[in-house]
């Protein structure tokens, strides 16, 4: 049975005002397409996660659709601080949002133990320093330090993390939803196993036959899947490996649009509003900045060896 | 001995410092820019045997550009694994393999603990900055941590605004009371004009030497705490040839060293 | 700086007496070579584990290098019950060794634990049967049970395990180490990177060009590898994807031939004690049973596809 | 109606009998053999989105030969997912997923525990089994459990010589005591004789139908417990026409289910 369908259908199946969303991605494959949908449809009061948050994180925190956020990071990275983080917070533009700090070994901890059903898990680091201090919505549930069982020493424990739904893009999937991966993994795999149900976005959706051909590809099974979007450039300002490369310039015009409230309601404006899907936001993108700078972006030809898993 | 060209910037001094500090074999992870081409001299030069990993979970990358975040695209082809943070972070640092971390802040203190969550107070900040990302674990179990920080009394600090990454946290016996693993810590804070280590005792940050153009009174004055100097204090060995021609020729052929001049590392 | 040897010098170099050794594979991938080695050096006291333990466990026990096993199950599986690990629990031939038992979960979660530099791990197994009365070598420390203090649920916790030595084969690894694997996992990567050294088994050794073209693919880092053999046919009995079937007769021959005492140690001799490496075994088969027969092993083609991971 | 053809053995009839405690998409841990075939016929027939997986790392496997083991190469080219045991045995069974469960052991009791540890006392045994594997965390785990067994006062037990897998454990709460989660168990004991159900009261296995050529007389006699009887207790439905036919067709085209007569299931 088929899990095909639109971004515009899955977003509003699948994510829901207060719901905890998992967002995978870091600068490699970030699931703009459904962050821009999501936008769209005016989500509110979402709790979103992931361990080292980019652009994606403030344009969500920025459009005012994020309540709660589980952070271990955000930056804009090259381009400096995120400027819609900093206005929430220091400033309360569009609000302020809360903010539960963890980092990016105990939050990708955290969302393993969600996904192997683990109530909690140790980890070895935060401990002495203000990060024990601070606690936000998960109050006392933040963490605990108990002296371990087994050798009496101080251990630090955090709770795994179940969202609601995790979002994820990847390079091919299957109808069933089937979601195979290469290249930089981040939490993804966790992330989207963690969660109760999976938006799988993808650069080309593949027969169950081709999954079948490399099955140790597959980092989310069809099971855990409800939609199956395929999105081509749907990572973009962000890359995929194979695919195309990170948008420099794009994380530019971002910065310098984000350093005001009016620009970066005019780039919401042009950018997510203004444009009915991704198919027009590729057009958008054609037409604004010219073929040359689409085709510039997209990967040069550098394939490896096929692996037979024969008998 | 060693030839030693005078035709460098501050930032390469920099770079060289913290690439002596690597020995050969040596498991280091890294952020993007000095980092990196710290780690890359050393491998360069007199430690072919250092293997770099980023925190997204990449290990032994051959970037044919510079990478301008740990998670660039230019580090996925040609590197020896990918896997992801769990992997790097749990497998790799908090299993105990990394020997090497580098890290940045925006305020320093003389415990050598790093802040890169907020200036001023936390529920009311004057400025949100990024949070603790990888650095927190970082500087909790790479076994030795060098420190990239701007010598003034803005980001030296005598105490930080918010310890986001454990240096010697309150002084001597607080990692061990905290359970961090033994011969874990920051062992060097490399500025734009010196290079301070940690007294094994008091866990301050002492002044081991000064770099060519500075001195030991002009490090002290931009120093908000009142700088311990070492008894074999001495001027910073200014980068070698074989330093520099590794550093320009091979690691940094476009010369995005030269950012630091302009984030003030002069 | 090439970690390139013999087996017979890898294992005289890294594994000594007493040490607790992981060994993995489970009839996909069992690293022979490097089985056989331990018991032609005739090493004693060892400490074994890994999940789902099949005819290369019995085997090292009804040779006596075994002391201690971290089980979770050993059988010949269609050939029914290990004889040997039977005789030596049963009869103390050749003699009796120490059992810890746990369970294809609570296990490889140790071993990724290990891996991970956590303390311990919480499971939801193994409560409310025998499997928590019965206590071995380990003692107390077999593991812990908790209220959870996060909600106060009672909480089993297990111990991580770090062993002295992992030994895995796989497809392909490079000099350096760096170990490239698919198809079926079991406990593989977790119990490799839970051990403080690699011994890496491989069908081929490739360069380290071939490894960076496809790094999603690697599962430890030459940095924890001390040594790298390259052993076609290492696995045998056992199968590697892509390159040799599993030999099925072979098992039926090695049920027979332990169903006795007098058969093992005929089997031992004749396959282990009697041949020097693994190429004069391979020889060895090919002369006890013709060409054909080997030929036979040789896996199909099936090819899946190259991915690129250009930008 | 359904057709009912004459032709059967007493294995196809009991994998017919765990097909139909499948449920469309129900996601179904097998091992070798007897679960597969069962599993498979259900896929086959009216559960078209059963899907299995395999402890050993296996998901949606398309194994072109039956599979002798969980670890056969038969089950890797074609799968949907290949892992580790932390992917299935973690991921998919710890984190809640897995519908079905099929089980099978050297001997069984009223409560559904399993032994396939030792026979006789632990440390002096009988006869050493193979121990745990992956029997108990599914026993712990999946929502339900179906159990194997042969219908006799020595594999079936009122008392088993050691639990290596929980079925309700001493009884009614016990499960609940101990923190495992809520709506797992095991729900089914298919014999070569008749289908005995859990009582949800009581936990113990009871009675519920008795298959062609048994009869209530002979499965209680031939239990080594007093055996309840369903007050709705009837005759076993004997295998479909169309079950037959995916089985014997489609499954099982070598007969790998008449090893399941030599051990004794007639």
């Amino acid at each position: 049975m088929s899990k095909v369908t639109t971004m515009k259908q899955a977003i509003e199946a699948h994510v829901h005002d207060g719901d905890f969303v998992y967002i995978g991605g870091y600068i490699c494959r970030p699931p703009f397409a459904a962050i821009h949908e999501i936008i769209r449809q005016r989500r509110k009061d979402l709790t979103i996660t992931r361990s080292n948050a980019t652009d994606d994180f403030d344009l969500l925190i920025g459009a005012g659709v994020v309540k709660r956020f589980i952070a271990s990071f955000l930056s804009l990275g090259f381009y400096g601080l995120g400027r819609c983080y900093r206005r929430s917070i220091e400033k309360g533009i569009p609000h302020k949002i809360e903010v539960e700090e963890y980092s990016n070994l105990s939050l990708p901890m955290m969302l393993m133990a969600g996904a192997m059903g683990m109530p909690f898990v140790p980890v070895k680091d935060m401990v002495g320093t203000d990060m024990m201090k601070v606690k936000s919505f998960m109050g006392d549930g933040k963490y605990k330090v108990i002296d371990s069982p087994f050798d009496g020493t101080p251990t630090l424990l955090v709770p795994a993390l179940n969202p609601d739904v995790g979002i994820i893009h990847v390079q091919q999937a299957d109808e069933n939803g089937n979601a195979q991966m290469w290249g930089i993994g981040g939490d993804c795999k966790h992330g989207a196993n963690a969660s109760k149900k999976v938006i799988v976005s993808c650069e080309r959706i593949v027969s169950r036959e081709v999954i079948g051909k490399d099955p140790s590809r597959t980092i989310v099974p069809g099971f855990k899947v409800a939609a199956v979007v395929e999105e081509p450039f749907g990572a973009h300002p962000g890359y995929t490996p194979g695919f195309y490369d990170v948008d420099f310039p794009f994380g530019s015009l971002y910065q310098q649009a984000s350093n005001t409230v009016e620009g970066f309601e005019a780039f919401l404006e042009e950018w997510v509003f203004g444009l009915e899907d991704r198919a027009a936001y590729t057009q958008h993108y054609v037409e604004r900045f010219g073929y040359a700078a689409f085709k510039g972006l997209q990967a040069g030809f550098d394939y490896g060896y096929p692996v037979s898993y024969s008998y | 001995m060693h030839e030693h060209p005078n035709d460098y910037i501050k930032p390469e001094l920099m770079a060289c410092c913290g690439a002596r500090e690597i020995r050969d074999g040596d498991v280091v992870i890294v952020g993007t820019g000095f980092p990196t081409i710290s780690a890359s001299i050393a491998k360069h030069t007199h430690a072919p045997r250092t293997m770099l990993m980023q925190e997204s979970g990449v290990y032994d990358a051959r970037p044919r550009r510079p990478a301008l975040s740990v998670g660039d695209p230019c580090l996925n082809p040609g590197a020896a694994m990918i896997g992801g943070l769990t992997d790097v972070m749990g497998m790799f640092l908090q299993g105990g393999w990394v020997n090497v971390g580098f890290l940045a802040g925006s305020q320093v203190d003389k415990y050598g603990n790093i802040n890169t969550t907020v200036i001023g107070d936390y529920d009311r900040p004057k400025s949100r900055l990024p949070g603790s990302g990888g650095a927190n674990p970082i500087g909790a179990l790479a076994q030795r941590v060098i420190i990239i920080a701007l010598h003034n009394t803005r980001r030296l600090a005598e105490k930080v605004d918010f310890i986001t990454t454990p240096g010697y946290i309150d002084g001597p016996g607080t990692r061990e009371r905290w359970g961090l693993p033994k011969n874990t810590g920051p062992s060097l804070i490399i500025t734009n004009k010196a290079l301070l280590r940690f007294d094994p005792d008091s866990k301050e940050a002492c002044l081991a030497s000064y770099h060519p153009g500075s001195s030991i009174d002009e490090v002290v004055a931009s120093t908000p705490w009142d700088l311990k100097v070492a008894d074999d204090v001495h001027e910073t060995e200014p980068p070698r040839a074989e330093e520099l021609k590794a550093l320009r020729e091979r690691i940094d052929t476009i010369g995005l060293i030269k950012v630091y001049e302009q984030k003030g590392y002069v």
